[in-house]
């Protein structure tokens, strides 16, 4: 799983995920998204889903742990691009419920 | 041993750089009964579910194995993910939406509901200090 | 077992329709050791030789057994290939260029050679009677 | 495995073998191919190995083979577009001695 990290005006942070987003590398990207929280204190965090050929619920960890990190600076999040099978274990977890969906 | 379903099992040492392998094993073998895109995904997934739960609950130190077995038959898949850890204490609650043990490692408690939506049969066998056995079933190629 | 070393074990009924599986199965396995499409190719070419030739040769009669094995370390793959079918006679004999005892069913008797040419190492261990084992190494990113 | 039988002019027949050949499918893959020679009994059988993503020494028996049939017959054979590794193992079982390479 590769993290590809844009910092767009107006304190939006882009991030685009690709490739198999599993237990597995769960814990590099957790690592690389909060350092890029923790160093822009963005405003909103935008995690661009279209690339991510697999994810299983420890993608749902990964996702609600950012969302309260960024929460806890005062900012929101939102997902983008989120492909049929990641939506379905999105909407399994209720994360539609506070997290918007672009 | 099975002789007229088709059959694999496979030993691995519990460790996360094998959730993928798991993943390309158990989904070229399921191949062979010719399941949809969505099949091989649900499988794979649910799969990925169980040996992440070997991984990640069973075994407190490393060195331990994970088993994956998988039977063949026209229409049906059935896979076995086997662990001889710490086993589960309260198999209901386990299985139940939001519950885990680990939320300081960002378990979202939803491995076993992600399982029994994308396969057909999920049984959880487990005894304290034994390990645990999870058992799914697929039917594939099958109007529901 | 191994603790250090990645590794994995499987079995697999000795059924042609295991052998593009086995081949599935070490590729995934290799690929972690970063090989080269070339690397690769040799890998899944001698499993392919040494899985068929426990297919073909090794059990006279259906619900046969065959054991894959794989050790990763840091550029060297090692796999064994284990069946317990009626073995080998004479091992020498076997390895030799053309040398098949199916000519019939249109073998070339080329399988322990090419083998030989694609692997770093190749051992084979065989008893009359109680099975073969294939041993193979191949060194993965060095220079020759 | 896949064969794509050509029945050419001037007694050529040409086949194109695409996918993997091995043990399992060399059965499948002799017998079309012997069908197409009694068929035909042409005088040149063409192998197209263009599509052949894989092939272990069970190529070499199904090859040798045919080549057996078709001189038993009076006709000859050839291989054409042959990949650099099934070429690496019909060079190493002396194939080119006895089937010409187009
Ligand atoms: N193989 C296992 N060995 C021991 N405990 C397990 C195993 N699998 C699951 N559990 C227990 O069941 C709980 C719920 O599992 P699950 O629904 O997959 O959620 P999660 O893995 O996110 O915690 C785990 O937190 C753990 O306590
Ligand atoms: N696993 C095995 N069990 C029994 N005999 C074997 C096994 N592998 C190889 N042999 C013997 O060794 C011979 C040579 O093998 P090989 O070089 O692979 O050629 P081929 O498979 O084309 O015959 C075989 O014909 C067979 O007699």
């Amino acid at each position: 799983m590769t993290t590809q990290i844009h910092y767009a005006p107006k304190g939006v942070l882009r991030v685009r995920l690709e490739g198999e987003l599993d237990h597995h590398c769960a814990f590099q990207v957790r690592r690389e998204l909060d350092e890029a929280i923790d160093w822009s204190a963005p405003a909103v965090l935008e995690l661009d889903m279209a690339g991510v050929t697999f994810m299983d619920s420890s993608g749902i960890g990964v996702v609600l742990g950012r969302y309260k990190r960024i929460k806890s600076q005062g900012g929101s999040m939102r997902v983008v691009n989120v492909p049929p099978r990641v939506d379905q274990i999105f909407s399994m977890a209720g994360l539609y419920a506070i997290i918007a969906r672009g | 041993m099975e002789q007229h379903k088709n059959f694999m099992q496979m030993e691995i040492p519990a460790r996360s750089e094998n959730e993928g392998f798991a993943r390309v094993v158990i989904g070229a073998f399921a191949s062979r009964l010719d399941p949809t895109m969505e099949e091989l995904a649900d499988i794979k997934t649910a799969v990925s579910e169980a040996v992440t739960n070997a991984i990640v609950h069973a075994y407190a130190n490393p060195g331990g194995i994970i088993a994956l077995e998988a039977w063949a038959e026209p229409h049906r898949l059935e896979v076995a993910v086997r662990d001889c850890g710490r086993g589960i204490d309260n198999v209901t609650q386990a299985m139940e939406p939001f519950y885990t043990t680990s939320p300081e490692t960002e378990r979202s408690g939803m491995g076993f509901t992600v399982m029994q939506s994308f396969m057909d049969e999920v049984e959880v066998h487990s005894q304290s200090g034994h390990g645990t056995t999870v058992r799914m079933v697929k039917r594939i190629g099958c109007e529901e």
